[in-house]
């Protein structure tokens, strides 16, 4: 780019090198992409990180087929006498891991093998289900990111918001359409109240957010086992730990007739999506988000409380996490349990930095563990693979997504135009 | 020993900072290698020193050539550094500082941190520097904290010693230490590379000049030649080193501080009891040695550290409790000291540096929604007005030169009405061409009728700007001068020495300094 | 022209400089003061009520009378004391001082016995050795993990992956010492499992500058999805060889082990305890006084400067992440052969974001960090206590009891830390 | 080695169904908790082993995967499908009520309505456990055998399946100082009145499971009854390093299938995988009944497992006591309640 511009310096320069006292050498936190803006994903799409991506996923799959074929038992046996019959092991694998990834494939886009057309595209719409808390959370951790905060709290934020979202959603008695807004609003403010004491503490005493996040995680965790033992908590006659189900008035409409799933979660997670664009890109108070993410002193002197902006941010990712919470239990659970957010909360880390705090991104991110998500359960059922290789295949794709010059290194890719190796 | 650089070149991408440089520094001599920001000097040096790997050409020690693979080789070479940036860690003892990387051990890789005291308190008698071995380097004021980058490449037994803008952070007063210091190593037979870019200083010591400008080596010169010589040298033009200006025409004082006291974290009084006021159409300099209380006045009337007691008086209204956002909205203008870290935000677009305390204010905002097309206009447009080098207002500010980045922030701060304007260190960073353009600003905003008060460190830019010049020691104000007050009287008071002192100490000849002689020299 | 202000300003007069009157601790402790008084005392209804707090666990070599008290006597006492040592903080606070650190300290036992009294009185017994005994062992791998933590952020590479290290090593340990049939083996098989991931995080971190916290996070989510796996598959398949319990023994130190409460707590413990100690002083002397600490915490808070004195910064961020990738793991050895159990899924239950926090909350410090994982430790242990003696107390919200006093801790006392310089930044010279 | 001779299909088990699937989804424990989830899978791999049938299983991790992994066993034709733990009850019912044509069994719990009453499928049998009553002599038992006079129990997560053996446990210790006046033999970690008691929070954090037990070893109790998965491998540990603790196992022989068998005085047994097995077995003979099994004393379900290690060290009178007592039950001459009966 640089033949094309006019300016009298050859090269744009990096990291701010010539301030008085910025030390060059170890200003950014990431090798600084000279002369470029940071890429919308339109641009990450057009300029080839795509390829990074679509790569760093087929590698993640290699690595899984090795744990695949290597648990195997079928393809242990052919290893006894790999060198008396090689052919054995390899049609072994390649057995065992095309049928465990058809599966996958399966369960997670289109499963050609249903007994009706209905169950033969089922398989999209769950992946779309699962995708739809995850997305939710990851935009709060991302809104985190963005404003250089850590918030590993997402967990307890979703069980927060999952629980007043459900108490609010069969306590209360109103009618269709309100009692459901009225159950979501309860999930979001329970987890930006969540949030917001990190964000609270955070601003007011300095505490830490990673402590304070990990702590509020597990006393999220044992405060809804403790109402769910509660009757006048869970209303539910039972003494099983779990509450009555919610109201059908509170309930997320569906989006698609039964068997689909599919609720008015997805619709909230678009919603939510374009809404954290807009608030990051196009908001006075994004604005503020960023400045401060970027950097909190020339925030601080350009007028904006840093400890007002770390409050909001943590209860707005609490409340977008909250309303992960809300969703979860008004569109698919119906009913609060302890499990009632999985690993939501973490899981929802993953997807944010595989999304690169982007809002777009993490929505991606989020339909893609989302499929495996949905995929995960078919093959398992159906050829026995454990689902932790998901896990595996989904953290190495994050971290190659993360080192595109080792994927460029690994497949020999050329080096893009205006990005030096380093 | 004789030090040659042959044909250096260094090249970062596709941008080249040093171009087949040559460069001989024979022994015992003061090699002044002058040349304005940018022009490659740090980038040379570091490669002499082994942290930079050049793409072509060699370095020859008494004619025989080395390759350094990193500063461990060039240190057994007995080559020495004092880096622009100083290289001490923050936390450190003084101590430590020293003995890093060339640790004495009790055996076992356990410090000797008594053999270390030792060796600081030897240099430190050595050369009358008054260095305690266990004071914290984050506590010690920067001339100190040169003195200890110096202790380090001296306990090394350094034979050539790079000292790279050892000055930017120096009274007169330490100016004239140092020079003394290099005097004396001089004679014990060290060759030493002296890098600045202030002229007067090259012409008071330097035995021998050479000049670069933009990575190449543009000229020698011996210190007979003239100020002006030099700046064209260096620049490639001639420039004007001082400022046309008319005289300031006061208005009334809009724009007071009556007993302004800060209290750092220790109970230290950062600023102690400050009063002064400024007339529109005035522009008042504070000067002082670096850390002198200067930064926390100009941060005291931002807002961004809070004063224990005191009034900020602007347009007749207390401020001293109002938030910095209030502040800025009442019309104060503020150019930050450390542009990187307080006047931009580096990953941010330039568009959006330009907004960055308007962002939420008329036209760029309504509501809670940014205007990005108003943005991007408005930012074209300022731009275009302050002459900013830039290939497109979307990339990142970090790929602006630091020149650039500062007219940045002019442009954002002077772009708007102001009541009052703050600028701490305007040109730092900036080269010589670009500070002739941001001192004209700042004069333009007088005369507009704003109160100016510039902070500065640089007397030149002092004397260039001011109407009046303030003089800061230890927090408290030493008192307010007219700008014809000579040189070394407000050396003097910026090292403590109350103003009717200093002008009897001057007058009577004793503190005069050698480099305020050399600007005497007929030019 | 003269300024406003003539000549260098008069000493500002002093008195009305002063910092405003800090309160926050005297409020603490007067509300703590009165709890105690009113809430174990005056009004809890345990008059007549005796605790007995019971020092030894029976076996011991020198036996220690039980130490009986009145409750109710006790508590009011104690809550008279503490309100005492709160008017004299709130003194101290007018006149702007501080008491020292063994202020909180005394006021925090006293404060402490009161409550156990308190809540003893019911069943009446406070069984001393084997509460602390037990918060030391629930501190075991946050301590290990805190100090992996620890000199991998003291050298400039934040660690995240803690939680995946411990992990990683109590599956190796267990794995290999069931193979091998030898719990020693093991104690040598954990720490390679750590230095395993910290090789990844130093291969991604140092080679490709990735975010280091990006790493840990996937790193942890990838120990978790590879020792599931393998334990789903390889070690249900064949236990016997792959999984069998294998336990490190007690190893009792003469004379030491048989003094009354200390010895049995701290002396009577298996090598990766004395390790642990071993660990914690000799990181702790190393870092502060030896030529090692002095490097890696140059290369932690500045890099740029250690490189100028000829110290390879990359090289010596590799080793010691590894290095710390390494104590972490051997940590992890805790949960499966020093516990004398066998591996289950995700058996690390979360200790290494707790070890994380410890290791922030003690500022990066392997004393402080040890008092922070102690601390929790000792609150975790409480609570079982307290639910074992059947306090009305719900069970949940007895197990909540650690990371409140935790949250407690970080925003009362410890507030803003300052993290080594340069740790999450990568390092090049040019 | 040698490579096998091509061959034909492995030869089946006992019968050939190769046309009948049963398949069976876990709770959040996984098919390794040592629990209810391991013994129901065993169950199943009983049935496959003995009926020659096709199976399939889908462990869940979280809450989430319930609905979608009973989904995907009706994908799959699954004949029965099995869920594993209360949780499963709201995939499982509606899966039920959507495939008519299919059967379900929910093991450890029942099929109830919105407000909890309990409901009947026609195609859905539950498979529930009256573990108090077998829980009851273990209490009796523990009490009679203790020699400090104190015992105790804790549970992993306080749920009904958890807290049903530590009612029962309570009320045969009850009923040993109701039988034995003077000494009173004292239960910690549970108060049935209230019910509350001491938990480890999870069935993960087998060091905590240590720390607890070790409290109340301090605290006097010699026999120890953990109800909570894993985690109880942790109190074994503990009670073994103590040298004269003894541990209550609980769902399979802990004598077989821990390695703690030499302190484990007995076991609760519920006897999950032979009601599975049975409940596979009738309904591939096309005798399935969605009538509830309840596992009792009377039929089996529940049972006190053999002393093993401590048959000679379990008075003769106490032993006959308590076969007095599994009488009595057996009778309805005691009956065993617990709020958490299913
Ligand atoms: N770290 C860097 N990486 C790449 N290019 C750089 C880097 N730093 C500076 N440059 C480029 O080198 C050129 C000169 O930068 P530098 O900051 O030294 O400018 P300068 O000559 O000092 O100008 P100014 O006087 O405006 O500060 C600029 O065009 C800049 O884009
Ligand atoms: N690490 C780097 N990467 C890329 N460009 C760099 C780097 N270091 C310096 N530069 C660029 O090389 C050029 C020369 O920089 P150098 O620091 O040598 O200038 P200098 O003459 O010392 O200037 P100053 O007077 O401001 O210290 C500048 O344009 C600078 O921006
Ligand atoms: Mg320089
Ligand atoms: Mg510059």
């Amino acid at each position: 780019m640089s033949e094309k511009t006019a300016s009298p310096a050859p090269v744009p320069s990096g990291s701010g090198a010539t301030s008085g006292t910025g030390d060059p050498g170890t200003g950014g936190r990431q090798p600084a992409r000279r002369g470029e803006p940071r890429p919308g994903v339109l641009r990450d799409l057009l300029s080839g990180s795509w390829m990074v991506s679509l790569l760093s996923i087929v590698v993640g799959l290699l690595v899984g087929a090795v744990l695949i074929a290597a648990s195997n038992p079928a393809v242990q046996d052919t290893l006894g006498y790999l060198f008396a019959r090689p052919s054995d092991f390899f049609v072994a694998t390649w057995n065992v891991v095309t049928e465990a990834y058809l599966a996958l494939f399966r369960g997670a886009v289109f499963d050609w093998q249903a007994t009706s057309f209905v169950r033969s595209v089922r398989p999209l719409t769950e992946s779309l289900v699962a995708a739809t808390p995850l997305i939710l959370a990851g935009l709060g951790i991302a809104l985190g990111f963005r404003s250089g905060l850590f918030n590993i709290g997402g967990q307890g934020q979703v069980i927060i918001g999952a629980v007043c979202a459900g108490f609010l959603g069969y306590w209360l008695t109103l009618p269709l359409g309100i009692h459901m807004l009225v159950a979501l609003l309860g999930g979001v403010v329970g987890g930006a109240v969540w949030g917001g004491i990190a964000g609270a503490l955070k601003a007011r005493t300095g505490a830490n957010e990673v402590i304070v996040t990990i702590m509020l995680n597990s006393i999220a965790g044992f405060l809804i086992a403790y109402l769910l033992k509660q009757q006048w908590f869970t209303r539910s006659g039972s003494a099983n730990p779990q509450s009555r189900s919610v109201d059908d008035t509170a309930a997320l409409f569906p989006l698609l007739p039964d068997p689909f799933r599919l609720n008015a979660g997805f619709l909230l997670a678009v919603a939510a999506t374009v809404f954290v664009w807009w608030l990051l890109e196009r908001s006075t108070l994004g604005f503020e988000f960023r400045a401060v993410g970027e950097n909190p002193h020339a925030a601080r002197t350009a007028g904006i409380s840093v400890g007002r902006v770390t409050f909001l941010v943590m209860a707005l990712a609490g409340a977008l996490a909250g309303l992960a919470g809300a969703a979860q239990v008004l569109g698919t659970e119906d009913k609060l349990t302890i499990g009632i957010a999985g690993s939501l909360g973490f899981d929802a880390i993953t997807v944010a930095l595989l999304g690169r705090s982007r809002p777009l991104g993490t929505f991606l991110a989020g339909l893609l563990f989302g499929a495996f998500k949905a995929g995960g359960y078919t093959m398992q059922a159906q050829t026995g693979t454990p689902i932790d290789i998901v896990l595996v295949v989904q953290s190495v794709i994050v971290l190659l997504i993360a080192a595109p010059p080792l994927v460029r290194g690994l497949f020999r890719l050329p080096v893009p135009a205006g990005k030096e190796a380093r | 020993m004789k030090l040659e650089l042959s044909g250096i070149t260094k090249r970062f991408g596709s941008f080249t900072a040093n171009d087949s440089i040559d460069l001989v520094v024979q022994p015992g001599e003061i090699h002044a290698l002058l040349g304005e920001n940018g022009a490659g000097k740090s980038t040379l040096m570091n490669v002499l020193y082994g942290l930079y790997a050049p793409e072509e050409g060699e370095i020859l020690i008494d004619g025989t050539a080395q390759r350094f693979s990193g500063p461990g080789d060039a240190v057994a070479a007995g080559i020495g550094m004092v880096h622009q940036h100083f290289m001490l860690v923050p936390v450190f003892t003084v101590a430590e500082s020293v003995a890093l990387g060339y640790e004495p051990t009790r055996g076992a890789g356990m410090l000797d941190l008594r053999e270390a005291r030792r060796r600081v308190q030897e240099i430190s008698a050595r050369f009358g520097f008054h260095i305690d071995p266990d004071a914290v380097i984050e506590d010690l004021p920067v001339g100190a904290q040169q003195r200890v980058e110096i202790i380090k490449a001296l306990s090394r037994d350094a034979e050539v010693l790079i000292l790279d803008e050892p000055t930017a952070v120096l009274t007169p007063q330490e100016t004239d230490e140092l020079i003394g210091i290099m005097r004396q190593l001089k004679e014990r037979g060290t060759s030493i590379v002296f890098i600045t870019h202030k002229l007067r200083e090259v012409k008071a010591i330097a035995d021998q000049i050479t000049v670069i400008r933009r990575g190449r080596v543009v000229g020698t010169a011996v210190p007979e030649s003239t100020e002006s010589e030099l700046a064209g040298l260096m620049v490639g033009r001639e420039v004007h080193l001082t400022t046309d200006k008319q005289a300031s025409e006061p208005g009334e004082e809009t724009f007071a501080v009556e007993g302004l006291t800060v209290v750092g974290s220790g109970e230290n009084l950062l600023l102690d009891d400050v009063s002064l006021s400024v007339r529109r159409g005035e522009v008042l300099a504070v000067a002082g040695v670096d850390g002198n209380g200067q930064s926390e006045l100009a941060e005291a009337i931002l807002g961004l550290v809070e004063p224990r007691t005191g009034t900020i008086v602007l347009d007749g209204e207390d401020l001293a409790h109002r938030s910095v956002k209030e502040r800025l909205r009442a019309g104060i203008g503020f150019v930050p000291e450390d542009r990187s870290t307080d006047g931009v935000i580096g990953g941010f677009s330039i568009r959006e540096n330009m907004i960055l305390d308007l962002y939420d204010t008329e036209p760029y905002a309504s509501g809670l929604s940014l205007q990005p097309a108003t943005i991007r206009a408005e930012g074209e447009k300022k731009v275009e007005e302050f002459d900013i080098r830039l290939s497109s207002i979307d990339h990142p500010i970090s790929t602006l030169s630091g020149g650039n980045q500062q007219k940045v922030v002019l442009a954002r701060e002077l772009g708007r009405p102001l009541r009052l304007l703050v600028a701490s260190q305007p040109t730092r960073g900036v080269d010589v061409g670009s500070i002739e353009f941001v001192h004209k600003r700042i004069i333009a905003e007088r005369d507009s009728g704003t109160p100016c008060l510039i902070v500065s460190t640089e007397l030149d830019e002092v004397y260039n700007l001011a109407d009046r010049i303030a003089v800061m020691y230890k927090g408290r104000l030493m008192g307010i001068v007219p700008p014809t007050t000579p040189r070394d009287v407000l050396g003097l008071m910026m090292a403590g020495v109350p103003e009717d002192e200093a002008l009897a100490r001057v007058a009577s000849g004793e503190d005069a300094t050698e480099i305020s002689a050399a600007e005497e020299d007929p030019a | 022209m003269t300024a406003t202000t003539a000549g260098p300003a008069a000493p500002a007069s002093h008195t009305d400089l002063r910092a405003p009157v800090d309160w926050k601790f005297p409020v603490v402790y007067g509300v703590l003061g009165l709890v105690t008084l009113l809430g174990f005392g005056l009004f809890s209804g345990t008059g007549g009520k005796q605790t007995v707090f019971s020092f030894s666990s029976g076996r011991d070599f020198f036996h220690v009378p039980d130490l009986t008290v009145s409750a109710w006597g006790t508590s009011v006492g104690a809550g008279i004391v503490l309100l005492m040592m709160a008017a004299a903080a709130a003194w101290l606070a007018t006149r702007r001082e501080k008491p020292g650190l063994w202020f909180p300290v005394v006021f925090g036992v006293l404060f402490l016995f009161a409550f156990l009294t308190w809540a003893g009185a019911d069943t009446g017994r406070i069984p001393l050795t084997p509460l602390l005994a037990g918060a030391l062992a629930l501190s075991v791998p946050l301590i290990f993990g805190a100090m992996g933590g620890l000199i991998g952020e003291r050298s400039g590479i934040v660690n995240i992956a803690i939680e995946g290290q411990l992990l990683a090593g109590a599956f190796l340990a267990a794995v290999v010492a069931s193979a091998l049939k030898n719990p020693y083996a093991g104690l040598v098989a954990a720490p390679i499992a750590g230095a395993l991931v910290a090789v990844l995080l130093t291969f991604f971190a140092i080679r490709y500058w990735v975010d280091q916290i990006i790493i840990g996070v996937v790193l942890n989510v990838l120990v978790v999805g590879v020792t599931n796996f393998l334990f789903s598959t390889v070690l249900t398949a064949n236990p016997e060889t792959w999984n069998a319990r294998q336990t490190l023994p007690s190893l009792p130190i003469p004379l030491l082990a048989d003094i009354p409460v200390v010895g049995p707590v701290f002396f009577n413990q298996t090598i990766l305890v004395y390790l642990m100690y071993l660990a914690v002083a000799v990181i702790h002397v190393l870092l502060f006084h030896s030529r090692w600490g002095l490097r890696t915490r140059a290369i932690g808070e500045h890099p740029k400067a250690a490189d100028t004195v000829g110290i390879n910064v990359n090289r010596s961020r590799v080793v010691n992440t590894l290095i710390a990738g390494g104590i972490a793991g051997l940590g992890g050895a805790f949960f499966t052969i020093g516990s004398g159990l066998a591996f289950g899924k995700e058996m690390s239950a979360g200790q290494g974001y707790i070890a994380l926090a410890a290791m922030i909350l003690g500022k990066w410090s392997p004393v402080g960090a040890v008092c922070a994982a102690l601390l929790f430790g000792f609150a975790r242990n409480l609570g079982n206590t307290l639910s074992t003696m059947g306090t009305p107390v719900p069970s949940d919200l007895l197990l909540m009891l650690p990371y409140i006093v935790t949250i407690f801790a970080v925003a009362g006392f410890v507030g803003r830390v300052r993290p080594p310089a340069a740790a999450g930044k990568p390092y090049s010279a040019q | 080695g040698e490579a096998p001779e091509e061959s034909g299909s492995a030869g089946g088990g006992g019968g050939d169904n190769a046309d009948y699937k049963a398949c069976i989804v876990s709770d959040a424990g996984g098919w390794d908790d040592k629990s209810f989830n391991q013994s129901a899978k065993e169950g199943l791999d009983m049935a496959v082993e003995e009926l020659g049938i096709e199976s399939a299983e889908a462990e869940s991790n979280a809450d989430s995967d319930f609905g979608p992994n009973v989904d995907n066993m009706i994908s799959q034709g699954c004949n029965i499908t099995l869920g594993v733990g209360f949780l499963l009850e709201g995939a499982v019912h509606e899966a039920a009520e959507a495939n008519s044509d299919l059967h379900f069994g929910l093991v450890d719990a029942t099929f109830t309505d919105e407000d909890s009453n309990p409901v009947e499928l026609d195609n859905g049998k539950p498979i529930i456990f009256n573990t108090a009553e077998a829980a009851y002599l273990a209490g009796y038992l523990a009490a009679g055998m203790s020699e400090s006079g104190t015992v105790a129990t804790f549970g992993g997560i306080q749920i009904p399946s958890v807290t049903i053996f530590m009612d029962g446990f309570a009320d045969g210790v009850a009923k040993y100082n109701e039988d034995n006046g003077d000494d009173e033999v004292k239960l910690l970690g549970w108060d049935k009145e209230d019910q509350s008691g001491s938990f480890s929070g999870d069935f993960d954090n087998q060091s905590q499971g240590q720390a607890l037990t070790e409290q109340f070893i301090s605290q006097g109790a010699d026999i120890i009854m953990p109800v909570a998965g894993p985690v109880g491998l942790g109190a074994a540990s503990a009670a073994k390093a103590a040298g004269d603790t003894k541990i209550v196992w609980v769902d399979q022989d802990g004598y077989e299938s821990t390695e703690y068998g030499d302190i484990i005085l007995t076991t609760v047994q519920k006897e999950i995988a032979t009601a599975v097995k049975d409940t596979i077995a009738q309904d591939v003979e096309g005798n399935f009944s969605a009538d509830p099994y309840v596992g009792t004393l009377e039929n089996g379900g529940v049972d006190l497992a053999p002393y093993h290690d401590f048959e000679d060290e379990v008075p003769a009178e106490l032993d006959e006591k308590v076969q007095e007592l599994k009488e009595q039950i057996i009778a309805g001459d005691i009956v065993v309640e617990s709020p958490s009966t299913p």
